[in-house]
């Protein structure tokens, strides 16, 4: 994935740049000037949409101005040579590029590491050559490029002389901004920052991991057709040698050099980087190098960019605490979210709660065999309602392979494994989550660029009936449903006991012991069942111990949660835990009470190893 | 906290506004002092050129360019134009249309008297019609499609469709009738050009074997020369970019397919760029159609020796004196055009030209109300021992489809 | 001999090509674990050294030839010391990025000194003489390039295989950490497959250019086919690259003949999707190293 | 004790989070010393620092009177030799080719008497020489990682959880197998792992590691099972 840290609400610095473009429009420049910022602002749509693909998602895609190609060539066919109206058909190329988007997008998502990267850049490729090719010549006009009709809507003149393209093109960029700020801050946007730091925690947090993705893809490409508009218009005559495919090479560059994943560094890179070439008319070639080692030197030593230089300049200047960022609280930070007297125990998952007795956790003969290595042996295992069942053993014992069969991200060779009354051995993580069953990971992947609290309601992800569209139409349009997740997110954290005021401090400045605090919190966050621990003490001293075994027996008393805890510390678990299981190359050794176990000859044999093979062994 | 910020957002807003002023500042120069017509003060004449200076078709665009520059440099140092010197602001395209567009924006803005020169096809598609809807005339672009209802531009060298239609006519009439198979680049009016090829080979009594259209920047030409070979032609018609001709031929020479008559070409193949990448096999037997005359020509004498004092270091090959002839045709339209200078006065001069000889290394030139075509015959140009030679010109009659 | 069959021939020829540049993307991937899209510029690049030297400065050939690959071996060092060594531990697709920043530098650089006057018409090293092979008369030079690619890719296998350093080379890409607890000096190794890789560039331009015709874009659309081939033997496969070369070019030349180049542009993409997606290990690679 | 490994107040951390707050330690040349402690105590953090892995915040670390470098490649030509947690053989490549690496990478010569040396020391390997390495069982795995670590002609192993993941009787076999080869080249031992009989059985001296700092015990063998359970749990 891009290692570089995406940013949270940076509209207001985005807002401050188009309100510059909107002072520039209002000043009497002349028609060279109005076309090469017109120009900037269309590849600007092109770069802000591109942003969220690269910037948020972390995905790279070196093809993306083929989209732009698309929609530019398609906009202008619809109208000059069907006559369609420029809305009609601005909606309708945004849908064909959809279409196809999300067919190519299908197969790109697929693709590992630098396959994704090269299959767009072929695309580019591919693309160039069909704009020039002769299958779509009766609409393309292949070399001989297709004149643009000039656009008018009544006294308003939108053609590339008249000033109102101007205008034209600066809502659109106002509109590209504002929704895909929406898409990046919104849940969905959260989702996405959660796949590039992992994909199989955003999995076992109820996120489709491939369908967020392709939502994704298929986004940043409606929205650079959509800047096919305002380009077409400006230059008045679309030829393949304008959609060339190392124009995708410079859009990316922009985003690199602007400030990937910031939106705001995206919209900066593509107007420096669309208007300085023209402003200096002079020879293309030393403006392409000049262009070249800037993109080199940010690639190596600045991959924030230049929005990652002003955050950084602009975060001294204020000296603001190092613990909340440039991302002003804006909407749903903690100050919106008053907290109600903590609801008695996570929000209960719509009575999920099994009576008393029942267990919340049956594992009967569970096998997992992997290439030839046996490392689970028919392991049953009981996790009664409302306690504390620790699962130790040494290392490579099985005991996280156990966890995974549990929580769906592994599938079980042989045996069952019964939540609620139901074998979850074969369902997918989301289905599991939606039961209850909620998990945390030895380390804790919370997303380092996001708050404490974003990253808690990311455990709500699975459990409200959310709809990206929603999620475009910005904060008021999901106010409700934002609102009640912060609460119960803010409920989750009051429960494990990290204070209002660490709520805004972004994960990547947590000591390690209260980036597992908040992980546990965003497991159990939307009500947890069965809250599964994976060496929640790995990495803790001592003094960090305590306060950790104070609040998962808390949880096991105030909110009736059934705990499995996978753990090496054996003190921390004879402190904690009811039962105890402990595991042996892949096979239960011994069960029960932990003092009863502990003192078993096998035991200690299974941790302090044998002297001799088969010797006798003492006390 | 927030109020602070947002007040670095409107300080941000600020320094672009006044970066983006002082960038507009530079764009718009001094306008025009009180003369007769924009771009023309008392004592200069403003032209602009937007031509390919970088990108695959920099080498012939540049020399192109500084053709022309020895002209204008020669007219400057002999007393320029009714005592006006003449003042050309070249500005790159890199052969694509967005800096084109720009490029021809800036000359409206400047303004320019008018445009001259610049290469090839998609640069010159792509400024017409802005240059057309400021008035402002564009003469002689080194390309070869038509602009029929336009009153401002001025082209010079036949149509491509013209020249094609010609060449098979003379090159059967020449070395006796036979089959003609055409390998056609995906340029401007490519099914015209098909279509005329397809007329006039039957015409004069030959065969039409097919054609192959190929996109620019192929990599590998043996698949359309195997096709082409299966047919056995007497002739083969190349219309395409210089390079993919040039690797079309070589192909050729690779596979052992030549054909049996002549390679045809359009202006492109009468170029030494052509000459020098192709193996020698091919050059021999190359028969294609020039604008202006070779530099061994005597008539290209006069544009050599102006180059070779305005201009030393440009190699004086046929783009150079296509440069050099046509702003000697433009020197001599303004001259004509008497001091008090109008761009429409231009075009009345322009037009009014009939069977001129403007410029000793082009063909005589006429233009008219309804034709803005200044040659309307070409020199007749083949190959030996790498070495190009034109013998005798050739009429090219305008092919009506 | 059919049209087909004549095309398939001629596919195998230019497959070779694309199969030696695909061999030097491999030689890399396999030592550094970069997918390195400036591999193309840096052959033309390489190219242009050799046809400055020869054609401009009046060297002849062979001493052109022989600083060319100095050059160029210098220029590919050059680019690890200064593009990919600092700061390397960013992850595979940060240095991806920054290979493609050198892809645009190298294409500035080439535009800016060389550009004016291009293509340039290389000077001739083998005669157009052309050989009949079954009824195609494939070109001297598709049966020195099948040569001198056999030639190539059988001094790197024995490097890879039977010296110490090739041992070392294949070894660093899997686990560069455990190469350096064993005393492998990793960054010494990679400059030294920077640097082949660099030579192997500069033979395939020299190999492309006499009827490809030198200019900066020169290797553009041969790259892309490379790296389709050197995705289709499995990134890691030597011998893989040069298979992977030949069927992309037998197909590319046939679907171009039955169909016209679109179509094959179209059909190698195709292709490159199907193996991404069934075998991201492509047909001869084992576990793709991944580094991201 | 010079001409061993001196490590004296040796601090690391990854991040904000400080693992190593004291680490005094030395293995004195031909010595088989252990390093134990609970898991997470930094025994792994502890090795990483030594072999220049994770940088050393503080602490004097020197081999044989010189100071170890901080480059992993370079601390090994000196003679320190690790064999990392997880075991880490190379995948791509075979058997023989990753004994072949362990030679290469110092610049030693590997040829058929070093070959049948590392053969000798673990014969379950013969069978497999041609076989890739990442096709191998744990156990097989562990024995090629030690193998290749010898080598390198160390004058010091480091063995990080040698007994992880291997059947008690697996891990008797790799032990005298390392045992006998140390003892054979004079390379002193230094083993990290969670079997404490079997250490306490065969080192000369135990360190146990807790709170980031360790103690010294001489007479391992001399200890009783109760003492190390108080110790350990």
């Amino acid at each position: 994935m891009f290692a570089a840290r995406a940013h949270s609400r940076t509209l207001p610095f985005s807002l401050a740049i188009l309100a510059a473009l909107a002072l520039l429009g209002l000043l009497p420049i002349d028609q060279g000037m109005r076309y090469i910022v017109v120009l900037s602002m269309a590849w600007g749509i092109a770069a802000v949409g591109l942003d969220l693909f690269s910037g948020y998602l972390g995905q790279a895609n070196f093809g993306q101005f083929a989209f732009v190609g698309i929609g530019a060539y398609s906009i202008t066919a619809l109208r000059s040579e069907a006559n369609v109206g420029v809305v009609p058909a601005l909606l309708l190329t945004m849908a064909l590029t959809a279409v196809l988007a999300a067919i190519v997008g299908a197969a790109t998502v697929r693709l590992q590491h630098f396959g994704a990267a090269l299959a767009t850049f072929f695309f580019a490729f591919v693309l160039f050559n069909v704009l020039g090719g002769n299958t779509l010549d009766p609409v393309t006009h292949s070399e001989n490029g297709l004149a643009v009709p000039p656009l008018s809507w009544g006294p308003l003149d939108f053609s590339a002389t008249g000033e109102w393209l101007y205008w034209l093109a600066w809502a659109m960029l106002l509109a590209a901004v504002l929704v895909t700020s929406n898409y990046a801050n919104s849940r969905a946007g959260r989702a996405l920052r959660l796949i590039k730091r992992s994909e199989s925690v955003a999995g076992t947090l109820g996120v489709r991991v491939r369908l967020a993705k392709l939502s994704a893809f298929v986004f940043s490409a409606v929205v650079a057709a959509a800047a096919g508009l305002p380009l077409s218009l400006a230059i008045g005559y679309l030829a393949p040698e304008t959609f060339h495919f190392s124009n995708s090479i410079t859009l990316f560059a922009m985003l690199v050099v602007g400030g990937i994943g910031s939106i705001a560094g995206a919209l900066i890179g593509a107007l420096i980087f669309t208007a300085l070439p023209q402003l200096m008319q002079g020879a293309g070639a030393a403006e392409a190098l000049l262009f070249a080692v800037i993109f080199l030197v940010f690639a190596i030593g600045l991959p924030d960019g230049i929005f990652g230089l002003l955050a950084r300049a602009w975060q001294l200047a204020v000296r603001t605490p190092p613990g909340s960022r440039l991302a002003a609280r804006r909407g749903s930070g903690a100050s919106r979210v008053h907290v109600a007297s903590a609801a008695p125990g996570p929000a209960p998952a719509d009575g999920l709660r099994g009576p008393g007795g029942e267990d919340a956790l049956v594992a009967e003969d569970v096998s997992v065999v992997f290439g030839g290595v046996r490392a689970l042996d028919r392991v049953g295992l009981r996790v009664r309602s409302a306690s504390i069942h620790a699962l130790v053993g040494p290392n490579g014992a099985g005991k996280t392979t156990f966890l995974n069969c549990v929580s769906g991200l592994l599938r079980p060779t042989a045996g069952r494994v019964v939540v609620a009354g139901r074998d979850v051995g074969r369902s997918p993580t989301h289905e599991i989550r939606a039961l209850g069953v909620s998990r945390t990971f030895q380390n804790p992947s919370l997303v380092p660029d996001l708050s404490v609290l974003d990253n808690v309601m990311l455990g709500l992800y699975g459990s409200h009936r959310w709809s990206l569209v929603r999620d475009l139409a910005g904060d008021w349009a999901s106010r409700g449903r934002q609102r009640a997740v912060g609460e119960q997110a803010a409920a989750a954290l009051e429960q494990v006991g990290v204070p209002a005021a660490r709520w805004d401090v972004l994960a990547s400045d947590l000591s390690l012991g209260e980036q597992k605090v908040v992980d546990i919190a965003r497991a159990i966050a939307g009500g947890s069942r069965l809250l599964l621990l994976d060496e929640p003490t790995s990495g803790l001293g001592d003094a960090e111990m305590g306060p950790l075994a104070d609040l998962l027996k808390r949880l096991r008393a105030d909110h009736r949660l059934s705990i499995l805890v996978v753990a090496h510390n054996i003190g921390f678990v004879q402190d904690t835990s009811d039962t105890v299981t402990v595991l042996d190359f892949g096979r239960v050794i011994a069960e029960g009470e932990p003092n009863r176990v502990i003192a078993d000859p096998e035991v200690i044999t299974a941790y302090l190893g044998v002297a001799e093979v088969g010797a006798e062994v003492s006390a | 906290m927030k109020r602070s910020f947002w007040l670095l957002s409107t300080a941000v807003a600020a320094v672009f506004v006044v970066a983006a002023c002082g960038g507009s500042g530079t764009a718009t120069s001094s306008g025009n002092g009180g003369a007769t017509a924009p771009g023309v003060t008392s004592d200069t004449i403003q032209i602009g050129t937007t031509s390919a200076l970088t990108g695959n078709v920099s080498g012939p665009a540049t020399l192109t360019t500084n053709g022309a520059q020895a002209v204008f440099d020669k007219v400057n140092a002999t007393g320029g134009i009714h005592g006006r010197k003449l003042k050309v602001n070249v500005l790159d395209d890199g052969y694509t249309a967005p800096k084109a567009v720009a490029n021809a924006r800036t000359f409206v803005d400047q303004p320019v008297f008018a445009v001259f020169g610049g290469y090839g096809t998609v640069p010159a598609q792509s400024i017409v019609p802005i240059l057309e809807q400021a008035k402002v005339p564009y003469l002689f672009p080194y390309q070869g499609n038509p602009y029929p209802d336009t009153k401002y531009v001025f082209l010079m060298m036949p149509l491509y469709r013209n020249q094609t239609a010609a060449v098979i006519k003379e090159a059967i009439q020449k070395y006796g009738k036979g089959s003609v198979y055409a390998l056609v680049g995906k340029t401007a009016d490519t099914p015209q050009t098909v279509q005329v090829a397809q007329q006039a080979t039957t015409d004069a009594g030959g065969k039409w074997l097919g054609y192959d259209e190929v996109n620019q920047g192929t990599t590998d030409y043996t698949p359309y020369v195997l096709r082409m070979k299966q047919a056995h032609p007497d002739f083969v018609l190349v219309s395409t970019t210089p390079t993919d001709c040039a690797r079309y031929v070589t192909a050729m020479v690779a596979q052992g397919a030549l054909p049996a008559k002549r390679i045809l070409g359009l202006q492109t193949l009468a170029t030494e760029s052509f000459i020098n990448a192709v193996p020698s096999e091919a050059s021999d037997v190359l028969f294609a159609p020039g604008p202006n005359a070779a530099p061994s020509n005597k008539l290209a004498a006069d544009c050599v020796a102006t180059v070779h004092k305005y201009s030393p270091n440009t190699q004086v090959t046929m783009e150079t004196l296509w440069g050099c002839g046509t702003a000697q045709v433009l020197v001599y339209a303004l001259e004509k055009a008497g001091t008090n200078l109008t761009r429409d006065g231009l075009v009345k001069t322009l037009e009014g030209m009939h069977q001129i000889d403007a410029a000793p290394v082009l063909t005589p030139i006429s233009f008219s109300a309804s034709n803005h075509v200044g040659e309307s015959s070409m020199y007749q140009f083949t190959s030996s021992g790498k070495q190009l030679a034109s013998a005798g010109t050739m009429p090219i009659p305008d092919v009506k489809t | 001999m059919g049209l087909v069959g004549a095309a398939a021939i001629s596919g195998v020829a230019v497959g070779f090509v694309y199969g030696m540049l695909a061999f030097s993307i491999v030689l890399l991937f396999k030592a550094s674990g970069i997918p390195n899209f400036a591999q193309g510029n840096i052959a033309t690049f390489g190219t242009f050294i050799v046809y400055l030297l020869a054609a401009r400065t009046g060297l002849p050939l062979p001493v052109a030839i022989a600083l060319g690959f100095l050059g160029t071996a210098a220029l590919g060092v050059v680019i690890y010391l200064g593009g990919i060594l600092p700061r390397g531990e960013a992850g595979t697709l940060n240095l991806a990025i920054r290979t493609l920043a050198i892809y645009l530098l190298l294409f500035a650089v080439m535009n800016l000194f060389w550009g004016v006057g291009q293509p340039f018409a290389f000077p001739r090293f083998l005669p157009a003489a052309s050989v009949p092979v079954a009824g195609v008369s494939v070109s001297l030079l598709s049966v020195v390039t099948v040569a001198v690619a056999l030639v190539l890719g059988g001094a790197f296998w024995l490097l890879y295989n039977r010296t110490a350093t090739g041992l070392l080379l294949r070894g660093i890409a899997d686990r560069p950490e455990v190469a350096r607890l064993l005393g492998a000096n990793t960054a010494r190794l990679s400059a030294m497959a920077w640097l082949l890789a660099g030579l192997v560039a500069v033979v395939v331009g020299l190999l492309t250019v006499p009827t490809a015709l030198l200019s900066s874009d020169m290797m553009d659309s041969f790259f892309l086919y490379a790296f389709t081939a050197a995705l289709l033997g499995g990134m890691t496969s030597l011998p893989g690259a040069f298979v992977g070369g030949v069927a992309v070019g037998v197909v590319s030349n046939v679907v171009t003949v039955l169909r016209g180049q679109e179509i094959s542009i179209l059909a190698i993409f195709a292709l490159l999707i199907a193996i991404l997606l069934v075998r991201p290990d492509g047909l001869f690679g084992h576990g793709v190293v991944e580094r991201l | 004790m010079t001409g061993g490994l001196e490590v004296a107040g040796l601090r690391a951390a990854y991040g904000s989070a400080v693992v190593l707050t004291g680490v005094d330690l030395s293995v004195g040349p031909g010595e088989v010393v252990g390093l134990v402690g609970r898991n997470g105590a930094g025994k792994t953090t502890t090795l990483r620092a030594i072999s220049g892995t994770i940088p050393r915040n503080a602490g004097g670390l020197s081999f044989g009177g010189v100071s170890l470098p901080t480059h992993p490649y370079r601390v090994a030509r000196q003679g320190v030799i690790h064999v990392p947690e997880g075991r880490m053989v190379l995948r791509g490549l075979t058997v023989e080719e990753n004994l072949a690496f362990g030679a290469a990478a110092v610049g030693a010569a590997f040829g058929a008497a070093e070959r049948e040396r590392a053969l000798a020391w673990f014969p379950a390997l013969r069978p497999l020489m041609a076989r890739r390495a990442g096709l191998l069982s744990g156990g097989e795995q562990q024995m090629l990682a030690i193998a290749r670590g010898l080598m390198a002609r160390p004058r010091l192993l480091m063995v990080d959880e040698m007994s992880l993941g291997l059947a008690p009787r697996a891990v008797r076999e790799v032990l005298d197998a390392v045992l006998s080869a140390c003892r054979e080249q004079g390379v002193a031992l230094l083993m990290v792992d969670q079997n404490l009989r079997l250490l306490s059985a065969h080192c000369d001296r135990l360190y146990v590691l807790a709170g980031g700092a360790t103690t010294r015990y001489d007479d391992p063998a001399g200890r009783t099972d109760a003492f190390w359970q108080s110790v350990y749990f």
